[in-house]
């Protein structure tokens, strides 16, 4: 379709909602990972997160 | 030999990227003063355009010298200076290091943030081009400038007002070239490069100074 | 009382397992539905002609930048009166989702206003009302950043949120004011486009749209957030636990 | 500060500084760090690197741990080893270790990868006593040694100093504790004009 004279401020504005968006996804599911390889790493090292008593405090 | 120093560039990276860092927080500072100054001044598009290089500059300035109060003294503050004192390293490189790294963390990102809020102040592409290559070339002065008065500041609780107090005088031909050659650039009969190398200059003398005094006065500072 | 059943987090996650699929799939419908409107359907208009179509994410970004920021402040209240234990979790990952569509609405607009008003940006009271609202956002996540413990950042970020949402419509009848005194004659003042169906659809789809994706991302980052605390929790245990196996046997006193 | 205060310590033996409170210990140890210039008189160190500065020779552990919460406790380590400069002395051998090994050591091996903050004060102190094995140094100049240390700790650092000055080290320490080390001398220091012991190695 024809988006007239002005067709490269559209698609700058929606290319860049686009790269917005899809950068807010990344953060999200990097996120993601990165806590769930703590996560992983504590299981490993065997700290366990259902014993209250272990604790200092 | 170099490895040293890259661990303390580094270190001082890592520490202003991390949480409790203030790596951004600066560019934060930079947005609200550019936002700021048009509620005083009115928001005439043609009046903006017309000081804003030196809005720009101003609010680098300050948001230099608000992040460096803390550029010494948080290593003062849990017994960090004293072993590097002790290091064995020349104290005058440490500092050089040390501004270099704060400035990476935050000065970079004032001289990136500025081309975008060159838009807010009606900037035309040449103004915009011209006032962050200004900054790039000045603000390594300005953090040089400024870690004399934080290395002097560096035992009082409350440093960083008089920080400001002390550095803002000396910081004044920075900000002198740094206006002119930007605004140099936008008024076409006016030659650009003179205040430009002056401003290189200033920077380069700075480079020299900045670490040398401090390092003076961090020595006087350990009690 | 339902909100309340949700206060654990582990029935909270599983929560959210549940329903993110099916959110995520609205979602994408949605943007599907919108972006064929606000292409296909929806007519240009007669004095802007296709830029119009820059509204159809503009708008919708403007509205979701202030319904993220009551949702925060809704939070806020959460976490200081009703002490519920998931506000400042939803406050906390609802700021960059905030944010990142204040800076859309921000960015639309001055690409829009370029090719219609002649320059990126003015000073125009509604512009400079939500660059306010973006600094307030960054500002909120800069006070997260800053502070280690998230509990006191919680409560920190509550208060400020809280105060900024009192402060928001003084901010905007101020910045009305300031703006009406200075408007420049040269600056050309848009009109708002009669509301007709062929306009109206595609943008309310477009902004039911948005609202899904606010919610996938909040979704998506509460529970980022809450992994992120398991994770602290039990760092600080793997610390003062000598050795984590035979925990009890070298049980120090803390400090 | 200190009046006719003059003493000199051979390899392998330590001297425990003692008084009252305010009497100036950690005054002394922070002139022999170099850190307050003395007013008169002077400080070597003979038989180690002619050129350097005996302070820049010497390990200070002090009150405070210079440790950053922000960073990983390796993190912290790591950055000492690069960053302080080696002084190997003609009478002393001691490699220096990894920073890993160190942490093993001193029983906080596991900690190794989480942030420095997550640390109790204890662990923090051991984490700073770590610097002084990753770095080679013949002078350790420590104040209060084991204060913030559970009992386990204290045992582990009269080992470690024992070890040091086996290698041939030299130890200076203030402290208010029975230290139980192999070669002591004592200072006593006090107020008013009997400022303090003129003190005399025993060995040669």
């Amino acid at each position: 379709m024809d988006l007239g004279p002005h067709s490269g401020f559209i698609i700058a504005s929606y290319g860049l909602c686009l790269v917005t968006v899809l950068g807010l996804i990344a953060w999200v599911r990097i996120d993601k990972a990165i806590q769930e390889k703590a996560l992983r790493e504590l299981a490993e090292q065997g700290v366990s997160r259902r014993r209250p008593d272990a604790g200092g405090r | 030999m170099t490895s040293w120093a890259l661990a303390l560039f580094l270190r001082d990276l890592r520490l202003s990227v991390r949480v409790g860092g203030s790596a951004l927080v600066g560019v934060l500072f930079f947005l609200a003063v550019v936002t700021v100054i048009p509620f005083g001044v009115g928001p005439d598009l043609n009046l903006l355009s017309r000081i804003g290089p030196a809005i720009l500059w101003i609010g680098a300035l300050l948001a230099t010298l608000l992040g460096l109060d803390r550029l010494f003294q948080a290593d003062r503050d849990d017994g960090t200076l004293d072993l590097m004192l002790m290091a064995g390293r020349p104290l005058e490189l440490v500092v050089l290091i040390k501004c270099l790294a704060h400035w990476v963390a935050t000065g970079l990102p004032l001289v990136v943030a500025a081309p975008l809020l060159a838009v807010f102040l009606n900037l035309e592409p040449l103004a915009m081009g011209a006032v962050t290559l200004t900054l790039l070339v000045g603000t390594p002065a300005l953090t040089l400038i400024g870690a004399i008065g934080a290395a002097l500041t560096v035992s009082l609780r409350r440093g960083g007002l008089l920080l400001a107090v002390l550095v803002v005088p000396l910081a004044i031909p920075v900000l002198i070239f740094g206006v002119s050659a930007a605004d140099a650039a936008i008024h076409d009969p006016v030659p650009f490069l003179t205040p430009f190398l002056i401003l290189c200059a200033l920077s380069l003398i700075a480079a020299v100074i900045g670490p040398v005094a401090s390092a003076a006065a961090l020595r006087f500072a350990s009690d | 009382m339902a909100f309340w059943d949700y206060a654990n987090p582990t029935r909270f996650l599983r929560l959210v397992q549940v329903v993110l699929p099916w959110l995520t799939g609205l979602c994408v419908l949605a943007f599907a539905a919108g972006f064929y409107m606000s292409f296909f359907v929806a007519p240009e208009d007669y004095q802007q002609g296709q830029t119009v179509r820059i509204m159809y994410i503009h708008v919708p970004a403007a509205w979701l930048s202030m319904m993220c920021y009551s949702i925060m402040a809704v939070s806020s209240l959460g976490t200081l009166v009703w002490k519920h234990p998931l506000a400042d979790v939803s406050a906390k990952a609802a700021a960059p989702i905030g944010a990142a569509f204040t800076f859309m609405s921000l960015v639309t607009g001055s690409l829009w206003g370029k090719p219609m008003w002649g320059t990126y940006w003015v000073w125009d009271a509604r512009l400079t009302s939500v660059l306010v609202l973006l600094i307030m956002y960054l500002g909120l996540m800069t006070l997260w950043r800053t502070m280690d413990d998230p509990i006191k950042a919680g409560k920190a970020a509550a208060i400020l949120t809280l105060v900024g949402a009192l402060n928001l419509p003084i901010i905007k009848f101020s910045v009305d004011w300031w703006n009406t005194l200075h408007q420049p004659a040269s600056v050309m003042r848009m009109d708002g486009p009669t509301i007709h169906p062929d306009i109206l659809w595609p943008l309310l789809v477009m902004a039911i749209a948005f609202t899904l994706l606010f919610f996938v991302l909040h979704l998506m980052a509460m529970r980022n957030e809450i992994l992120r605390r398991r994770v602290r929790t039990l760092r600080l245990r793997a610390a003062t636990s000598a050795h984590p196996r035979s925990a009890t046997a070298t049980a120090q006193p803390a400090e | 500060m200190f009046e006719d205060l003059s003493f000199s310590l051979n390899g392998g033996s330590a001297l425990v500084v003692t008084g009252a409170n305010g009497i100036g210990k950690s005054s002394l140890l922070r002139t022999l760090a170099g850190l307050v210039p003395p007013s008169h008189g002077s400080i070597r160190l003979e038989g180690g690197a002619a050129d350097t500065p005996p302070e820049e020779q010497a390990h200070y552990f002090g009150h405070q741990d210079a440790v950053k919460p922000a960073l990983s406790v390796e993190e912290n380590l790591q950055f000492w080893q690069n960053f302080t400069a080696p002084a190997p002395a003609p009478g002393f051998s001691v490699r220096s270790v990894t920073p890993l090994e160190a942490l093993d050591t001193l029983g906080i091996g596991h900690t190794a990868q989480l942030p420095a903050a997550f640390l109790s004060a204890g662990q923090k102190r051991r984490l700073s006593l770590c610097r002084l094995l990753v770095t080679s140094r013949p002078v350790w100049l420590m104040d209060e040694p084991t204060s913030a240390l559970d009992r386990r700790s204290e045992t582990q650092l009269l080992e470690l100093m024992n070890a040091h000055l086996a290698a041939g080290g030299l130890i200076v320490t203030a402290t208010h504790s029975d230290l139980a080390l192999a070669d002591v001398l004592q200072l006593h220091l006090q107020a008013a004009d009997a400022a303090a012991l003129p003190v005399e190695d025993a060995l040669p």
